[in-house]
């Protein structure tokens, strides 16, 4: 059964006001077309769990559609700081929920498990256990000692970028993977965007491959570029030049909301954001093919 | 022979690294040690991204931690919740690599807030992979620039734990990890004695006593033995400048 | 650097008598051979783990190698009971650990984690929590439920069979993968036997098919075949012959000795035991090539 | 028509899955049902086998769990510990299928010992998969020849739970499946009652009330709606010959 969509209907029938929506990937993969979206349809007071905010979850607070964040690295990767979310946090204005990176990937796992909660070893700094309530310590019956735990993390709403998917949703990854899959099996609904629908023997061609079977999708939308400016490995490079320019216009509120103006507001879609950019973009991101060894799995 | 301070760094932290060792490393002067080791002493030095990616063979500098470089031709990629439990959890990683906004006296590091936790007079990244990174490595090295910010005698927030308050504390959490071996610094290196206080074992060339003293939040102590680093080498500083940084985004 | 080694050296330098062994795979990949020149250097004492004990441990410990058993399925499937470990488990001559399939992958996932133990939700049946002390409770701290928990499984050597894998022991596997990789990071030390040994290149331009990487693996063996009666996916078919003919051979203490002599002790090593299986057994159990789509990593 | 017990019992089995369901299946009668229903009113039916396959497509009769032909032409393949987590424990699973030496009353199921568990008269092969599937799937059944050794009053020992001593026990562990939704045998079809207990619902054409008397362990009671069974479809029938077990392995 096919479920394709725009992106504009999936986010319309399955991201509402108030959800807690994870968008998936780490460095790699972000969908930031489902960022804009959900801008441009204008949703409030969502909770967005990432474990790296990255730029996309900024515009989205900057657009003014979260009231809250939950994360484990606040930063722009290699760059510096996320200027508006620091601002946000330290103000006050925006409320926060922090883990380290394993402690917010843990919580994933626990949710994707079904788990009521998951133990991680003691690191011995105890300062963000303190902070946060939802870090709590349990006893290790064989041992005696202590561990720490997490409750489940259980979004409303998973959105995952892929490389390729069939029409109904199975949903093949490589390179970084993340914690694509786990955000998937953790979330009332799953909306996969891919760079290429492709058809059900592809997939069936390298079943190891698929990451998320189509019967936990809702919807999947066809969106070629998703992405930028992270990246889709083997599809296109990672702006890093925008990662470093936005630094210079998350500057002022004044500079990320012309940005928000012309590049969201702005354009209809994807496409349109991606034509935009303009042929000298294209270029500068565009990658050699380098395939992978096929492996034989043999007629049964 | 004139070099940066940021390739002075680089060099020492690349020198404290052992041939075998396997890494986790994050992007910056890390990334940069750990491939200057691998083309000088340490061949056989294995760099694990918290990403997930193993066995990396970068062809150009990454800025970020996931940088699809570190994918194409590396061994290994697996999930964010296996690179930390399989690997890191695991005991699998020898060496960690740590940054931070301040650094303490027991070695213990905050990337987290400036002043209070609930209302932050500066609000900074957080740990990431820091809290186990520092825990469950069997060595932890940091690296930065030598500051009286920097270094203040109690870090407002300990977001990774180094020997807390002295190293008999650390070693009653019962952690894996050997916690802080060394601190690179633009002026010297210090290390843990044997209470985990960090205490000045090496100076640089360029640095004096007296410099390090100034920036340094307590009472620094000089080790009886301290030594003068070496200054990088030109082949060392040739393979940074050269292959490894080319456009020198980091040095 | 390489650990290529012969699968006899690599026997006698890391399975020791007494030794805790996982010999992994579920169905799929079982790594006969590896059994077959355990029993033909006389180890004593074994305690051998696997979810499902398959033919593999039956020989084993019908040769006298074993001192107990950990399962969590002892039967062989499709067939029926495995005659000697049941006879062995009911006078008592055997001693048995035994879990259900997930208690005992998660007991694997455990140690591979390198946590003290790892929850599971309850299933209302007891029985098996009862008469196994290894099964504890902890109460969920967020919910105040009990849930069950497990112990790390932390083998001594595990046992893995893949489809390639580079000198140093970089593996990849295709097909069902069931707990190779868990077996692998609980283990003290890793044997890998491998269908091909390929290039490094092989391996890395595929990264994300990579399951076990090189530094924690002690010996790497070039045994093809080495999961006759199982298979390997894409390179030969599972013996379903065999296994129905071994509920014959198992009828008799008499007729298992004689298959050890023919087929384990009467042979060198896994090359002179598929040369004297025949070319009707070859030929039978020879497989047309379907081979998987290749994907795009890109050159960075 | 003439059919055999295991076509009766399969056919039956077949007409309780529903278009649309998530099936944790097992091979022999259950993967029959399965593809027999696939092929007939369940075309949407996905199949997932506990050895980590999910969207099977097999060109031949797996003769084990892990066969070849269920991963190739498949659509995802996972470990073990995650088809339990994310499939099983998660609560992915519609429909579980479960056999076992012994049914009792309250639909608890033995497939570990006859005797005592220490000292076994009769060691079965143990739980597998059956222990998490009995509790975690939302629907389960039980497909299993009508004989009185097979149907005891209490079982020797709970591989996995049915109702336990009632229905409001299982409950009040707060598992969250439903619990044994049917026993399909050779003679007809027991489903649990308001209480949990097993109750003939379904009488097969062949088969007589005396039959199933006789060969049940307690005082079985019959619901007053009781139904006869429709009798193999011929249609059925020749799918189940021709298409699924051809050379007559399980059938």
């Amino acid at each position: 059964m096919t479920k394709l969509c725009t992106l504009s209907e999936a986010i319309s029938q399955f991201v509402h006001d108030g959800d807690l929506v994870y968008a998936a990937g780490f460095t790699h993969l972000i969908p930031f077309a489902a960022g804009h979206e959900i801008i441009r349809q204008g949703r409030k007071n969502l909770i967005l769990a990432r474990a790296t905010p990255d730029i996309i979850y900024e515009q989205m607070v900057a657009a003014g559609c979260a009231r809250k964040i939950i994360f484990s690295y606040m930063g722009n990767p290699g760059v510096g700081s996320l200027r508006i979310l620091r601002e946000e946090v330290e103000t006050g204005r925006l409320e926060w929920e922090e883990y380290s990176h394993f402690g917010m990937i843990s919580r994933l796992q626990a949710g994707a498990s079904g788990l009521p909660f998951i133990p991680m070893n003691q690191t011995a700094a105890t300062d963000l256990e303190s902070a946060n309530p939802n870090y709590r310590r349990v006893r290790d019956p064989y041992t005696n000692i202590e561990v720490i735990v997490l409750p489940p993390l259980l979004p409303d709403v998973a959105i995952v970028h892929v490389q390729r998917c069939d029409a109904e949703g199975n949903a093949q990854i490589w390179g970084i993977i993340g914690e694509q899959k786990e955000a998937a099996f953790a979330s009332k609904h799953v909306i996969v965007t891919a760079e290429e629908i492709v058809e059900e023997e592809v997939i069936r061609s390298d079943p190891n491959r698929t990451i998320i079977p189509a019967f936990i999708v809702d919807a999947v939308c066809h969106v070629p570029y998703c992405a930028h400016p992270s990246y889709t490995q083997g599809y296109y490079d990672r702006d890093n030049l925008f990662y470093l320019n936005w630094d210079k216009i998350s500057e002022t509120r004044q500079g990320i909301q012309q940005y928000l103006e012309e590049w969201v507001y702005g354009v209809k879609d994807r496409q349109e954001y991606w034509q935009k950019l303009g042929k000298e973009t294209h270029q500068r991101l565009s990658v050699k093919p380098r395939w992978s060894v096929p492996v034989n799995y043999g007629e049964y | 022979m004139n070099y940066s301070s940021s390739e002075l760094m680089t060099v020492n932290a690349a020198r404290l690294l052992q041939d075998g060792d396997t890494v986790f490393v994050g992007v910056g002067l890390p990334n940069l040690a750990c491939n200057l080791a691998r083309r000088t002493h340490a061949p056989n030095l294995l760099m694990i991204y918290e990403a997930g990616v193993v066995g990396a063979r970068p062809s150009r500098l990454p800025l970020s931690i996931g940088d699809p470089t570190l994918v194409s031709g590396s061994t290994l990629v697996c999930s964010m919740y296996e690179v930390f439990t399989l690997y890191l959890q695991r005991g699998n990683v020898d060496v960690g690599f740590l940054g931070g906004a301040q650094i303490d006296r027991f070695g213990n590091i905050n990337a987290t807030v400036i002043g209070d936790y609930q209302h932050p007079k500066v609000r900074l990244p957080g740990s990431g992979g820091s809290m186990e990174i520092a825990a469950w490595a069997n060595r932890c090295y940091i690296i930065t620039p030598h500051q009286k910010r920097r270094f203040p005698e109690k870090v407002d927030f300990t977001t990774s734990a180094g020997f807390l308050t002295g190293r008999s504390q650390r070693l009653a959490t019962g952690v894996r990890g050997k916690g802080p071996q060394a601190v690179v610094t633009d002026l010297g290196i210090l290390q843990p004695d044997e209470n985990g206080e960090l205490i000045l074992t090496a100076l640089h060339p360029t640095a004096t006593l007296e410099q390090v003293r100034i920036n340094t939040g307590w009472e620094l102590k000089v080790a009886p033995d301290m030594q003068i680093t070496e200054p990088p080498s030109e082949e060392e500083l040739r393979i940074l400048r050269e292959e490894l940084d080319p456009t020198g985004i980091y040095l």
